[in-house]
């Protein structure tokens, strides 16, 4: 239905459908930046929201109704994301299989993968991880080792991954091994796994901030069936590639929601001292959070030009690769200034001598720390920019 | 998302071609090395103005009711990027967007009809005598006028005004109530460029551009002199400047990425260590770096230009955003020009040093970066 | 040029390398890990504290007519540093260096012999509380003490106080007069760690040390327990903090350097894209610029404490020189710690966490990076 | 006679001395940092100071006497340059002879040359300048193609050298050329070339601040005698790079010298609007003033740190390359600070629109750029510490 409506119907009726549909209780609660995330808001209304969503399939705006979504174009799309902005509500329907694996079987995968997996992804039924990385495979992503030995009516893997986001939360994962050793990039395989499968074993790895959402993952003697092979062996690197392109962009976006959801300049004005002239009396610290202000404002001004690009059926003038350095640093300087404001109030771990919103401040700045490095580190995407952007030489 | 025109229409894509195209062919960097040495008595080639506006550019910002086509800010930021690549010297910005929008916006019938076919037509320009202190700082001014009969005598220094030589009007901001700082008491005079009263003195500038220093001393002016009110012309002042700062941005965005682009060009060619310098990682990442700085700058710039036409609120913080963000990234392209060019950047034959020193003129002009993030500070209520 | 001790004697390279074989002997960065779960009245490992006085580092800075060594703070600095390598957690710098140095240079010779021999011996520690709002603010202490008779009632809140657990003695800071934010009526209390009327709240610090939260309600302190002069306490609290906030700052140049020299040593291993991490030229660059700021810090920490030691004029300039260019110095390794070592900078399992949030609380202790820079700023009269 | 008296005893030697022999009125007067620049202070003056150190050797106080020199060692060679700063005067020996060439001859050159070349260098009477650099060979200076042939009795020099600086007021040239082919660093030789030969040309070259002190030079059949020789043939490089290292060290010297004339200070409390505290009322600004300050005076600290070492026989901790790139950026930072706090002052050319100050700081500011380009760019310099001192891998 809404796939129809000319664009200038659209927004009105997404509107209504949104302050209709929408939970009053939820208003305002920050969105789960992947699906793995214990429910917010009042109990049953999280789970009620993600079934309206699931219904009109607005959870996976643009993808086929046919596989749960609501056949929207990249405009309308748009137009969605900023109704939800407005209305204080956000996209239940998030995670990796919903933001990186459903753009890329709706490429590459055969028609029975997309009918399979697709549909329980834009319901929010089945969760996600992503088996790419190694522990001797980090930025250079191709060097991985995990063995995939072709068994005749399945594959075997042998290895282990690390960095598997809920591993220990998810039904399935994505996951690339290598089923040739005499090229690098083309030796690669790419592969759907049932996480429930015989041999693998999922350990939580603690992070700086004492959370665990990050796992390593150990395949021993894995079956893997035919039918779960997406593309060719030995041409999973170019699935790969496409699947990470679907990652930085969801990344940079996802970084704008999270900097919209930190008010610095209230948390300033509540925990700073004023001059009398109503600014902030430590200018030194005023002229840092200006200059973030600025970053974080031109940021959110540079996603809203690349979407009016798109729209108009251009190519985006500034490059993924740039977008997601310029989303990590954003973020980056959020923490770093969150924590400055709250000085004496920023060095909490737990406990009840901090607030709450102290707390989570400070973890949230710890955890900072990764943006520059998931989703291909900061390096990787200015070697990106370079060489592939501006065309400057390989060395 | 309010339409922030960050793509060009077909008009405008058409007007963006022709401005690059004539840029490329008439208005090579290599005039403003002619402007060195050829002491102009307008600062700037006044030919090639007379092209300009032969093309309509100083049309752009004119009333269709004037006689003009009325295309906007976004317009004009195109044409200005465009100008902005050869660090091309006229007077369009201080007389076709500043003074254009004085009028347009604050003039009454009569001054309209009086002024804006001239500069429309190309047969006057007009300057914008505001600096007198050594910062930006619009309700600084000291400069007085008291009303003697009917009309009013002006009297102190402004430095720099651009482009005052030959300039057939000024708009000149003087204090008539009040003492400097104070946010009431500015007004804004239309003065004559050949008034009598005001003695001037030519500057020779880094940038190469023609400024002045004046002198009003018993400067007379008319009744009908007065823009807009009387004392309460801080606001009005303020609403131009904003537009001129857009305006001044995009300027800036098509120098820096000019500078950027040559830049560019160059760590591709140049040879050491048996390598093109462009495949070392260190300069590598320092382009990347470089040009997501500029493309923030560059949609701060757009928008700042698509909220002056749609008449929204945001104009004065998306305009400190665009003129900060500008002024950083044209500073630091120009510094990355000079550096990674190597000795030959320090030269005076080569191109480096001239977007240098407009990096500077250009972040003084208007408000500088420090005075801009100040600004953006305080409207964000920090 | 006075001497500014950059070269250690031979009796401080001595120390220095003791220090330094002790702390890689006795106190690996484990033990850090183990106070996170071992949750000690203390805060800090007393064993370990009781060796550091056995090896006379409380004494350091006792004077030697007090049975101490005198050696001053550069020795205390080169101790600190070694300390500083592996986060090794102890009350030395409020209690071997604020408390001892407040009771040394303004203690009366009964508060001496009272309190520095059982701080000389490591029987006791003591404690500072002086912070009460989310900004390292000398002046600003608001916590008041009123006269009762003979002796004083305090009344207020100290937050973060750090090593408080089981201190034989807390020197607090107090409003005797005046407002805070008033230089004068600051007055500087000797008062006893089991005192009664304070109730102390533990706090869980991201850095794993031991610091608490106390509410003074009622605490009732005798006439003897003024240090120095009452109402004048702020001149000799600042000439106190200097000589912390210089010993912390060598500390934070130990864990600084440490948090450096395991960087590069992965970058040398650390193999991807079939090199070396440490071959690519960007990381060797910042790698480069990193070591630059790191020399700059080096260099301040250790004129400020030379400075103290043969009581220059200019202490306060380059302890607040020291301190700010340590605290950008850490915490730009500990950032680079972080991302350097890439996912496993990010786990618990790995120490560049424990780095990073070490660089935070000592960089808001005694003055964040920020506080120092106005500091600087003013005493160079800008 | 200075070089004989105890430690103790020459700090109080050398300031009666200098109370002495300074002429007045060039107190105060910012040293010319290299030979070339026209004498400072009232006429005569200058000339007469120059004699005077000359003829007690102390405008190269750490060379043997027998050469002009003073026969100091480094300890009291600081000494001496700490009084002079101390009593606002200045060594007026200065140039590429004493700076550079005269220590590499006193490692590399025959008696012979030390006896011809030396004693006009300690006196200021020649001065001398740098022919390395070629279109081609910036950074990778070795990669240079000025072609030497041996004729038997002498060289003939043939090709292009650039940005020599003060070519044309210059007497003598030090200068590296191609005696093969077959490697690339170990086909230089390193000769001294007479300005005066036939066939040498000179043109100035104009930098952004409108000064030529930098010179293009071509070589012509040009012949050098072969006693010019330092060194061996295909030798020079390691003399070069000998010569080199005296280069960044003086550099980074030079530059602290220069910093301490400029007081940006005072600038700033001349120029800038005040807050009713008394500090300066542009927050902004003054911020990153004080940044300056810190990295100025840190950098001022760190050069006496590095003396205290040399002078107890340690290694200094801190690279030359780092110093040196340090230097380059607390001058980059002076220049754009400087003009920043000029405002709307620092925009002039020339003229008596602006004073000779503003002027001169404006100049100051285009100068200052190639701190970081010549003697070894920043990028160089980076190159160096990383691989050179911290030991990290070549790519």
């Amino acid at each position: 239905m809404f796939a129809d409506l000319p664009i200038d119907e659209f927004r009105p009726a997404i509107r209504d459908w949104i302050r209709e549909n929408f939970p009053a209780g939820l208003r305002g609660c920050r969105a789960p930046t992947n699906g793995h995330e214990p429910p917010v808001g009042p109990p049953g209304e999280f789970v009620l929201w993600k079934q309206r969503c699931a219904d009109a399939g607005l959870g996976t705006p643009m993808w086929p109704v046919e596989f749960g979504g609501a056949g929207l174009d990249q405009a309308k799309a748009d137009i969605l994301a900023e109704e939800l902005l407005e209305a204080g509500a956000f996209n239940p329907i998030a995670g990796l299989g919903a933001m990186m694996l459903g753009p890329t079987l709706l490429e590459f995968g055969t028609e029975e993968q997309k009918r399979i997996h697709l549909p329980p992804i834009a319901r929010g039924d089945l969760m996600w991880c992503q088996g790419f990385s190694e522990p001797g495979a980090g930025s250079d992503l191709a060097a991985l080792r995990m063995r995939c030995e072709d068994k005749g009516d399945h594959f075997l893997l042998n290895g282990q991954k690390v960095w598997t986001s809920y591993a220990h939360h998810s039904d399935w994962c994505f996951a690339i091994a290598r089923t040739s050793t005499e090229k690098k990039q083309g030796g690669i395989t790419f592969l759907l796994v049932d996480m429930k499968s015989p041999g693998l074993d999922v350990r939580p790895i603690q992070l700086i901030n004492g959370i665990s959402h990050f796992c390593e993952t150990f395949f021993n003697d894995v079956k893997v069936p035919k039918e779960n092979l997406v593309g060719e062996v030995n041409n999973g690197w170019t699935v790969a590639k496409r699947l990470l392109q679907h990652e930085r962009t969801s990344l940079s976006s996802l970084r704008r929601a999270n900097a919209k959801t930190y008010d610095l300049v209230s948390i300033a004005q509540r925990y700073c001292e004023k001059a009398p002239d109503g600014t902030l009396a430590d200018k030194d610290l005023r002229q840092r959070l200006a200059d973030h202000l600025l970053s974080e404002h031109a940021y959110a001004l540079t996603l809203e030009r690349r979407a009016a690009e798109e729209e108009a059926g251009l190519n985006p003038t500034t490059p993924v690769s740039t977008m997601k350095n310029l989303g990590s640093k954003v973020g980056l300087q959020l923490g770093e200034l969150a924590v400055e404001i709250l000085g004496n109030r920023s060095m909490g771990w737990e406990g009840d001598g901090y607030t709450s919103e102290e707390l989570e401040l400070t973890s949230l700045w710890l955890h900072s720390k990764c943006y520059s490095i998931y989703g291909g580190t900061y390096e990787i995407q200015n070697n990106i920019t370079a060489q592939r952007e501006l065309g400057l030489p390989k060395s | 998302m309010t339409d922030r025109a960050f793509v060009p229409n077909e008009e405008q894509a058409m007007l963006r071609e022709s401005a690059l195209g004539w840029v490329r062919e008439n208005a090579p960097i290599s005039d403003l090395r002619k402007l060195r040495t050829d002491n102009l008595e307008t600062g700037f080639d006044p030919d090639l103005f007379a092209e300009m506006a032969e093309m309509g550019w100083t049309g752009i910002l004119v009333p269709e009711d004037h006689g003009g086509f009325g295309f906007g800010h976004a317009s004009m930021g195109l044409v200005a990027e465009q100008m902005g690549r050869n660090l091309v010297a006229s007077p369009l910005i201080g007389s076709a967007v500043a003074a254009t929008d004085a009028l347009a916006l604050f003039g009454t019938e009569e001054q309209k009809a009086e002024w804006l076919p001239r500069l429309l037509s190309g047969e006057i320009h007009a300057a914008i005598a505001l600096e007198e202190t050594i910062a930006h700082n619009p309700a600084g001014v000291a400069l007085t006028a008291c009303r003697e009969g009917d009309g009013w005598i002006l009297e102190g220094h402004k430095q720099p005004v651009f482009d005052f030589g030959k300039a057939g009007l000024v708009i000149v901001v003087a204090r008539t109530s009040g003492a400097p700082g104070d946010a009431e008491g500015v007004t804004l005079f239309l003065c004559p460029g050949d008034a009598g009263g005001i003695s001037a003195r030519r500057l020779t500038q880094v940038d190469s551009r023609g400024a002045w220093a004046l002198a009003f001393d018993g400067c007379a002016l008319g009744a009908g002199s007065i823009l807009g009110e009387v004392d309460k012309g801080l606001p009005a002042l303020e609403t131009v400047l904003d537009r001129a700062r857009a305006v001044l941005a995009a300027e800036m965005i098509g120098s820096t990425t000019q500078a950027f682009e040559t830049t560019i060009e160059y760590l591709k060619t140049r040879v050491q260590f048996d390598q093109p310098i462009g495949s070392f990682q260190a300069l590598q990442h320092r382009a990347a770096e470089l040009l997501s700085e500029i493309e923030l700058a560059r949609s701060a710039v757009w928008a700042a230009l698509a909220a002056i036409d749609a008449g929204d609120d945001d104009v004065p913080q998306l305009t400190s955003l665009a003129k900060a963000l500008a002024g950083k990234a044209f500073r630091r392209a120009a510094q990355e020009m000079v550096q990674l060019h190597g000795g030959i950047g320090m030269t005076d034959e080569h191109d480096s040093g001239l977007y240098l020193k407009r990096a500077h003129v250009t972040d003084m002009t208007f408000g500088s970066v420090a005075f801009h993030r100040d600004r953006y500070a305080r409207l964000a209520g920090i």
